[in-house]
């Protein structure tokens, strides 16, 4: 039975799940209750966002607030990972894992690999990436790539409340590690979401629109710009194919690359800086793969190489929105060999 | 470590100096209590951190600072850029994302910064700022300014391995640096008690081989002294000083929270502690000020404030052209 | 006058030479003398690889050890260099940027954009990079695509000893943050460098060969691989140019481009794991921008997506190798349009 | 924070236990006397750091530790794995890179682990153990099984901002963690009484609400008399231990130094200090054990080095079919 909630809720409904379903499954971040220590009220902010509201009441000893320390609290997660225990650590800002990657990318992603396959590590890192909420260059970063870039990660980066659900349910049950990446800009975000636990494997992407005409592949807040601009382009006769990866570690290139070998057409559109991004990924990916099929240069839609501005006029430019997608296409439709 | 300091230098300050720290306070009070009504407007957009009621800690620290010093700042900065003498106006409008800002509205109030003024920035990295400031005192030392570099940072942020590091750093190489923990009691809704393990966060001072002191953060007097001790002494060579703060923030951690974790020590810190309110009492007690000097300079915080808002919101916001400048030197 | 010295003498002479010409030039990094507080001899390191030996008696108080703290030192070059002073910090593997990233992609690579165009942040940060010693999986990662992706970063990665040392002394007189990767398995390559001081422009490619077939580009220590691939299959009749961008920020698209247009075929060679990689970065730029002239799929030879393996047997498969690019560009030659 | 501790509990330890710790330090000394052997040879790859003279703390403490209780350690670690029972034949062939090895040659000597052994690895990255063990005692806390983790980290990654936040994490959660510094004097060629603005490692403890204790890594019953203390209190709820072992490593950071930075400190220590000699003296002084109980175990250990550098000379090398298994459990 499926209800309207917000992408906020439908993430603290995975959480709730699952801690009810395994004991083993704990939740740790800064003020993920709040007021510890304090006078007031515990539970007082559930996250600075509110993701993780109400969890520490109903799993007494299972919420834990952390100091601002996330190389210790992070690697703690993982350290417990490998003891049996399922953590869900929040990262608060995805821009903050420059004071704690190593235990991300050095210990947690390499043990498997680093131990002759002997290590399992089920940790979850959920954390918020994006711009939009005026948040300026420490706390607006994108910055998935970065993860996508280490193997032994997963990266998971949800497009709506119904992915955000049962993908993080997939995360928690996952036995390896998980990088979780939440937009802040979409928590208010509603859509349909099943009561019930339901999960979405990792590395199958979601054909959120058809279309025979051009392939869009966009990640996480990307998929709904790209869906506006597909259906504006529509009246103008110009079917589009949207593809959300899903998660963009495993990648599902089955899906990307078939759509391509039939529209023969491909734009990529990502919220991240362009160096080294996911549009150059799949761009790349796509070029060796699917090189056969392309019937136009393969136009890639992202922020600019610059940090995210603060003046809500200029990061509004910067973030790649519905007009820059119906470009993206209209040069890939119109092209002509010359 | 020692304990709290008495505050009893008030007559070292030349009536100028105290005029000027008083204005310094004002303005921080007067500057941050208009950001919070206008934020309540919905016009100042983002994350704004506001420091009303720490005011005597950037004053006092600060006082003892010219422009051979420097200092690196935290997510909580308006005061620490007041004190180190940016230009307000133009604070106020990097809050409001115009051109015409500290940065032109490309950082905002997490990110307003003058390092033609010494001021290296607000910060929104928790612990960004420590290691920073063993750079400058490190320039300072090895291009024999006799300079200073003074880290002001929150308890939460005295849990983060940088600014720990920085501490070690600045022993091992003996650096004119000077770390001013300003503790308000909370990191976001989480107390300082619980976060810190140490009972004081200058208790950490000796494991990191440099003397921790401890001052009533309410008393301008007391972080002045402390201050100017810490200050000397690194300008003489003799190495770095943690100086630990004490006080409340008087708003939320930023604006919009809901404080449930509070209690009423907010009021009561207000009615009988403030900053402002002890430094009036205190010289016009000790006759060193009239009341009416303090009014004057009241009356003068209040216009500039006033015209602060009302330019910031008449200024011009960055447009296209400026969406991709800026990034390097040169590319 | 040019004679024959080893990858770490030119590195060594570029900090000498400028040490040399700007007092404000100083040099800090883990035992880059060696020695501090010990009993017996000072400089007695010179680095863990011996790159920076001598410097420190040399330049009395301006060669600096430190602490094991990367956060703290690396934070202490960008904060010197906002006041006046050229640190070259040593971050002594790029493994180990984990610790101490946050100081390097949000404070020295934000400052200057964040602060409106008011900071100027010559620090250079060098570090060792690259497979090949046996080093494990902490100590032998690529990472440059991580530093590529970030905005206000220059990377320079640089192929042989002149370039190592042309590069460095431009990176040092360059007003921008840069990272000066040393691939760590090339210290003992020996080539010909001119004694006397010289800079090597950031952006300006290099064409290691000339050749009208396949256009291979290669980053770093890649590119001997390259070359060897190239004299290989030269005999066999196929001419490859051989492109070295020298900094993959800037990149020199134009260069690349150029050549594409010309031979119509490309092929990526770089050491760093698959996801976001350079070889994704430049096979997506290319087929964005010259995507008219391609007459093959983009063939990109990269390290798999795994930790780098201890075991020599496995190391040795790892590193991409000639045989792999001279298979990649038999691929791309004799690919047919089905 | 207390002074060297007296080494009087040799009585409180069976022959058996005594056995025991007299074999793993022997197996330790041996195994790295060969490794430095074999290195010489150029059979070995990569970057080996070995841990002769250090042998009491890994014993000592891992004394204290069964099944429930995790260790996480460092470049170093060959000592810690054989403390905490990972195979030695094993563990050679690793160092070797065969798939006979503890990781089927993967990790080699940086990165040995055995985790059901609840040896979480030695670590390339400095400071990179603690933080991980924050999370094995958390763990253990919430699973009730009474079991404890334990970091052993050196002096140099006592400067590491990864060390010290586990620290106050610790005291934050009360865990039960300890955690080893092991001040062998120097990081690389760099000497701990620089490198540390403290006088000890362990003065650091108050800093973050826990006990800090400093003992004589040479003596195993000290170490393992101030260990038998922090793992009780940690099984007991009582929190978190930082004990400081000062010694001195008797071969260079890693093979290949030529440690020209050093005095003549390690031929005095093997001569007066060597914690296998002292260990003899002891119980053969107090008759709990004869010196052919010893000698014999002396013997034995040299035939299972001798058997281990053997078989991983002759065991095979991982091939094509193994380079990109391992990375996921499912992928
Ligand atoms: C590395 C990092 N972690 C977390 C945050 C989120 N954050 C911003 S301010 C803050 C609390 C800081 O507390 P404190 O250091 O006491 O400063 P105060 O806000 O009290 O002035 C936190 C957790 C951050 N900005 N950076
Ligand atoms: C984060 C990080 N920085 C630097 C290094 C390089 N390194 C490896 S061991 C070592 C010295 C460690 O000294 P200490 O902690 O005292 O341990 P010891 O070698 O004396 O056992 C250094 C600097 C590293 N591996 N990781
Ligand atoms: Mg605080
Ligand atoms: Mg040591």
């Amino acid at each position: 039975m499926a209800r309207t909630i917000s992408y906020r809720e439908a993430i603290n409904e995975a959480l709730a799940l699952e801690m009810e379903r395994d004991p083993s499954v704990i939740v740790m971040g800064e003020d993920n209750a709040g007021g510890e220590g304090s006078p007031g009220e515990m539970d007082a902010w559930g996250g600075v966002l509110g993701v993780t509201k109400g969890l520490y009441h109903r799993f007494p000893g299972r919420v834990l607030d952390t100091p601002i320390s996330e190389s210790a609290f992070i690697g703690a997660a993982i350290g417990a990972a490998t003891r049996g225990l399922r953590p869900v650590a929040e990262l608060m800002f995805i821009d903050f894992m420059g004071v704690c990657f190593d235990q991300i990318y050095n210990q947690a992603a390499k043990f498997r690999y680093m131990f002759g396959g002997k290590a399992v590590t089920p940790v979850v890192i959920r954390t918020m990436y994006g711009a939009g909420l005026r948040a300026a260059a420490q706390h607006s970063q994108a910055l998935y790539p970065i993860f996508t870039h280490i193997p032994g990660l997963k990266v998971v980066v949800p497009s709506s409340p119904y992915e955000a659900k049962g993908l993080l349910i997939q995360s928690i049950r996952d036995d390896d590690p998980v990088i979780f990446c939440e937009h802040k800009a979409m928590y208010d975000t509603t859509g349909d979401v099943p009561a019930e636990s339901y999960t979405i494997p990792f590395g199958e992407a979601n054909v959120a629109r058809d279309g025979g005409d051009v392939t869009i592949v966009a990640i996480g807040r990307m998929v709904s710009v790209a869906l506006d601009a597909a259906s504006q382009l529509s009246t103008s006769g110009i079917e589009c194919e949207v593809i959300d990866p899903r998660t963009t570690s495993p990648l599902d290139a089955d899906t990307i690359l078939e759509s391509v070998e039939s529209t023969g057409r491909l734009v990529v559109v990502d919220e991240s800086t362009p160096r080294c991004s996911l549009a150059r990924d799949i761009a790349g990916l796509v070029a060796q793969e699917a090189f056969g099929a392309l019937r136009a240069p393969i136009q890639q839609v992202t922020a600019p190489h610059t940090p995210v501005p603060f003046a809500d006029s200029l990061e509004d430019l910067y973030i790649p929105d519905a007009q820059r997608v119906v470009n993206a296409v209209k040069t890939a439709t119109e092209w002509q060999r010359s | 470590m020692t304990d709290l300091l008495p505050a009893a230098v008030a007559h070292e300050l030349s009536e100028e100096d105290l005029l000027r720290a008083y204005r310094i306070m004002r303005t921080i009070r007067a500057f941050e209590d208009r950001v919070h009504e206008e934020f309540a407007t919905g016009e100042i957009p983002g994350f704004v951190h506001l420091y009303a009621g720490e005011e005597a800690s950037a004053a006092g620290v600060c006082a003892h600072l010219d422009e051979r010093d420097s200092i690196a700042s935290t997510h909580r900065g308006h005061g620490h850029c007041i004190a180190k003498g940016v230009d307000v106006k133009a604070m106020m409008a990097e809050i409001y994302g115009r051109s015409t800002g500290s940065c032109h509205g490309k950082g905002g109030s997490m990110h307003i910064a003058d390092l033609s003024k010494g001021m290296l920035g607000a910060n929104g990295i928790v612990g960004g700022g420590p290691p920073l400031i063993c750079g400058t005192a490190l320039a300072a030392k090895l291009q024999g300014t006799g300079g200073v570099g003074v880290a002001f940072f929150g308890d939460g942020a005295s849990n983060q391995g940088t600014t720990l590091e920085a501490l070690n750093l600045a022993s091992v190489w003996n650096l004119p640096a000077i770390f001013v923990a300003e503790n308000n009691g909370y990191a976001e809704a989480t107390a300082s008690t619980w976060s810190v393990a140490s009972d004081n966060i200058a208790d950490r001072a000796a494991g990191f081989g440099m003397p921790g002191v401890i001052v009533d953060g309410f008393d301008f007097f007391a972080v002045y002294e402390a201050a100017g001790e810490a200050v000397a002494r690194a300008r003489a060579g003799g190495g770095p000083t943690l100086i630990e703060v004490k006080f409340t923030r008087y708003y939320g951690h930023f604006e919009g929270d809901q404080q449930s974790y509070r209690g009423d020590e907010v009021a009561r810190a207000r009615e009988t502690l403030d900053c402002l309110k002890r430094f009036r009492g205190r010289v016009i007690e000790t006759g060193q000020l009239a009341a009416e000097q303090l009014d004057a300079v009241d009356a003068e915080v209040a216009r500039l404030i006033d015209d602060a808002v009302t330019e910031a919101k008449a200024a011009p916001k960055p447009g296209r052209a400026d969406l991709e400048t800026d990034v390097y030197v040169s590319y």
